[in-house]
């Protein structure tokens, strides 16, 4: 565990996110109109397009915290359902988590995890189980940061966080939504993919790159 | 998808262009974006200002409610999808009067992540704001449970009422307290026969077969409690009122507003077969009807289906139900 | 057929039943027949009384306008077919108010030979009685045979200049030019995206393929210009627009009332997005927008679709589109 | 040409007919949603129905003039398209030529049909030739006089009704509709049975038993 990520790496990873949520519209469109009102894709391309036009204008200046907080604003404006909310929530309190930092340690993207699962926690008030995003994004958080503490590198932490959040993903899938939209289709989300938890897939492998 | 439309991208932008065109001395937007909709004579100065906000593809609501004697302002989203915390701010700033301002908005994810958002981001500025959230449907969830439940067309009441209270000089306290009493006396609950589409997504969200119903759907298309066959106007219409009958217990000889509502693709000619019933049910009760809306108040595009909304009213929810308004979608004399 | 009903014969019955008491201070009916809707303050005295009549399937036309500052009564008939002669009558009867009656109606054939033979009748009871049928359909005949045009939405502006000239004390000479005047001047087009359904009949009376429209179609689904491949909002609204500019042609510098109306299944939102292209079309010309209305004022039960129609106004016209009024469909506050 | 028809003949023809238009609901309605607005045979069938009630309720009491007018009056209540009305027209008038009337001749008949006739063009204001019931009742009408003219006897002079009205349904067919909704119809008429005749060819074919 030694490499940094710098300006240039972050910037390319949050375009490569951006990127492969535009390729993914109509998947996560699909997945969202099993158990909600189909506007997941939707909402997500638009923010993948927006995060791409983001890292295209915006230098990041020194501070990669702000800057990532800057991205959740962006994100917000381009795509406000629960999902792409909780993403700005994720950016905003994850990038407060790393303010001032100019270039990325393990550490600091564990913070940044860590900040943001709590911030997504807070924000949409749902409890593991409940079959939303965040039962796939905080064991990835959990299992990307015990890797860094363990003295992985990055890349490793990070298809570490990848295969939690895959299980995690995969955990709720015979369970029945218990939050949101899809609370209300009940038991026919049984068997179901959460298309919050695919969508964080979709993330955290584009991350990898 | 059988729609009139340019590209489905601008759907939105194109259609509040429109509506700013076509209603100037009533409507304007805030600052630069066409989704940030207000009163044209906003801020009203020392008075209580009402926002609400939400998905496109509902019209009348939520827009189609901004005007005299309801809100002041509302933050529009795309179809079905919440407006951002920003526009939410952007609004609450243009038509902030001096005297705090209230979120009424429907129980949707989206929206309650961002308007608590917009209400953090206000504070800082020193506007004071409190939410009222409405959560009339009592198909989507159990009593036990009514804090889960979907906000529809009853939100309509709920606006009539706190606008009355605002525009009668209410402090915020009093206003919330009228959105508040209004809904704890209103229930909602639909029936959909047809789909709808989003016109990004280019393919209905859900089937409805030919001679089947849903009944209990949500404005978005959420699922209800059954899909069964399709029944006659007067079954269906003892299904809702029953259901709403149940949760609401209202007492025989006590009055109640009625709304009728299409969701779209309904023509008010079956709004007014259904209504004939609802009226029948509420009479063998010695339920008296105040008033009664039968029309498109909260739609789902070009979804075939309605919804019955009853709220009981005492002379009070009376008297603001009756309070003269002018939106460009909802105008009552006194 | 997916339509909230019970029996197909007592769609209208049912229909009249519901709205009657949904209105009860606006609306009374004439004798015992529901089909002879009058105002309830009827008759008005010493106003001259307008009637107007014509097939259910269309709400808000035609009962729909029947109130302060529009029509006295109105004879509905079965779903698409005329009401008897004898229902015109017995309208007339309980409206009349000493001063004579209008009787302003689309010129459809069943229509106009009722509405004929009850003129007669009423004669042989000394009321006076005088028609203007109206014809606004540029899609229906060439200017050259504008005579056997039919007539649409454009008959709500002369609902609305010919009850506003009555409420203001008119003679039945001055009501009859006001309704010709505005008439003179009204043209509209429409474009059909998908048929409707008489219940009776339990079937679409006509289809239309899933990538097409029909350019002119009629309100019972007449055929119109063209059927062709579905096009763009824009391009739709450039067709019928520019149809209409042509026949009305009015001068750069006037200015027009403009309706985008709804068929029944078109959302309020799709309404805008044409809405905002009308105004484009008519600023590139010069022509100023005195009012616009955007809803559902004429429909064809559950057709999608949506007509344009333009009112060339000068100062007489605009004040009596801007008089107030108040129906269960239409209220507008000075 | 010598037996008048009685208040017994003249009830029951009209009970036939109205018989008849509720039976042909389904195929007058398809004839009317290929050039129309589908409601003809919706109207006739009403108008049938009344009929057959008008016949049973009320009693011809020597005067059958006076008793086929009130049959226009019911059947105008009951269904008021054109044709509806045009039928109503047509007994009103017809019932007018033979007022006073207790039985009627071959004569009376001719005369009935004659003021139907002109009774409907006065009405509805339409040529021979712009493709509307006219083009039927007109020769059949026509024919009737013209057989009892002849010495034919009733059942003969009917006979040439029917195969008059066939005859002048089948020479308008191909042309295009010129009055009334069909007109806006156009070319697409060109062709097709005007359901008017049909309507007319239907109701003459039940009179005759
Ligand atoms: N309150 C919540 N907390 C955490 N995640 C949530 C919450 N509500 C929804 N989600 C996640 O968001 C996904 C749906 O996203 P989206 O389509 O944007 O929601 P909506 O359309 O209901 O606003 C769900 O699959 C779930 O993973
Ligand atoms: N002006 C007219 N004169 C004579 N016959 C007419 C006229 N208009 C229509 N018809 C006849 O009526 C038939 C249509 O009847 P109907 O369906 O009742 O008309 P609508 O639905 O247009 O009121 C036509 O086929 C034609 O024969
Ligand atoms: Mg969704
Ligand atoms: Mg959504
Ligand atoms: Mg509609
Ligand atoms: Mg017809």
């Amino acid at each position: 565990m030694n490499a940094r990520l710098d300006e240039a790496a972050v910037a390319a990873a949050v375009a490569r996110i951006g990127a492969e949520l535009v390729a993914q519209e109509a998947a996560l469109t699909a997945l969202d109109q099993q158990m909600g009102d189909g506007d997941l894709g939707i909402t997500l391309s638009k923010i993948g397009l927006a995060l791409q036009e983001f890292v295209a204008s915006t230098p990041v200046e020194g501070d990669l915290g702000k800057w990532l907080g800057k991205a959740g604003m962006a994100a917000n404006r381009a795509g406000s359902s629960s999902f792409g909310t909780l993403l700005a929530t994720a950016l905003l309190r994850g990038g407060k988590a790393v303010a001032g930092k100019a270039t990325l340690a393990g550490e600091d993207l564990a913070a940044f995890l860590a900040a943001a699962d709590a911030g997504v926690q807070e924000r949409g008030k749902a409890q593991l189980g409940d079959k939303t995003v965040i039962d796939a994004l905080h064991p990835a958080a959990a299992a990307f940061g015990a890797a860094v503490a363990d003295g992985k590198s990055v890349a490793e932490a990070g298809q570490a966080a990848l295969a939690a959040a895959q299980a995690g993903r995969d955990s709720v899938t015979p369970l029945r939504s218990k939050i949101g939209r899809a609370s209300w289709v009940g038991e026919r989300t049984e068997g179901k993919v959460d298309p919050g938890c695919e969508a964080l897939v979709v993330m955290l492998r584009a991350l990898l790159g | 998808m059988k729609k009139i439309l340019n590209q489905p991208a601008d759907f939105v932008p194109e259609m509040l262009e429109g509506l700013l065109k076509a209603h100037p001395t009533q409507l304007a937007h805030a600052g630069d974006d066409l989704h940030c909709i207000v009163r044209a004579d906003a801020p009203v100065q020392g008075k209580v200002a009402l926002v609400t906000g939400g998905g496109s593809g509902h019209l009348p609501v939520f827009l189609g409610y901004v005007g005299k004697g309801m809100l002041d302002g509302c933050a529009v989203g795309d179809v079905f999808a919440s407006p951002s915390a920003e526009q939410m701010l952007a609004v609450t700033q243009r038509i902030h009067g001096g005297r705090g301002v209230v979120y009424i908005y429907g129980n949707y994810g989206g929206d309650v992540m961002n308007f608590d958002m917009a209400a953090e981001m206000a504070s800082f500025e020193e506007i004071e704001v409190r939410t009222v959230l409405v959560k009339d449907d009592v198909a989507s969830a159990p009593p036990a449970e009514a804090g889960r439940r979907r906000g529809v067309a009853g939100m309509i009441f709920a606006f009539k009422c706190a606008g009355a209270k605002a525009d009668q000089g209410g402090t915020l306290d009093e206003v919330v307290a009228a959105a508040e009493k209004a809904l704890a006396h209103t229930r909602t609950m639909g029936v959909a026969l047809s789909p709808c589409t989003v016109p990004r997504a280019g393919k209905p969200t859900f089937t409805i077969g030919e001679g089947e119903m849903e009944i209990g759907m949500g404005i978005h298309g959420e699922p209800g409690i059954k899909r069964e066959p399709l029944q006659s106007a007067d079954e269906i219409t003892e299904r809702m009122v029953l259901s709403i009958l149940e949760d609401l217990q209202p007492a025989a000889g006590s009055r109640v507003a009625v709304m009728v509502n299409g969701l779209g693709a309904t023509p008010p000619e079956e709004l007014y077969i259904i209504y004939r019933r609802v009226h029948q049910l509420l009479a063998a009760r010695e339920i008296r009807v105040h008033r009664a809306y039968v029309g498109e108040y909260a739609t789902s595009m070009e979804m075939a289906g309605a919804s019955i909304t009853l709220m009981g009213v005492d002379d009070e929810l009376a008297a603001w139900l009756d309070h003269p308004a002018q939106t460009p979608f909802f105008v009552q004399v006194a």
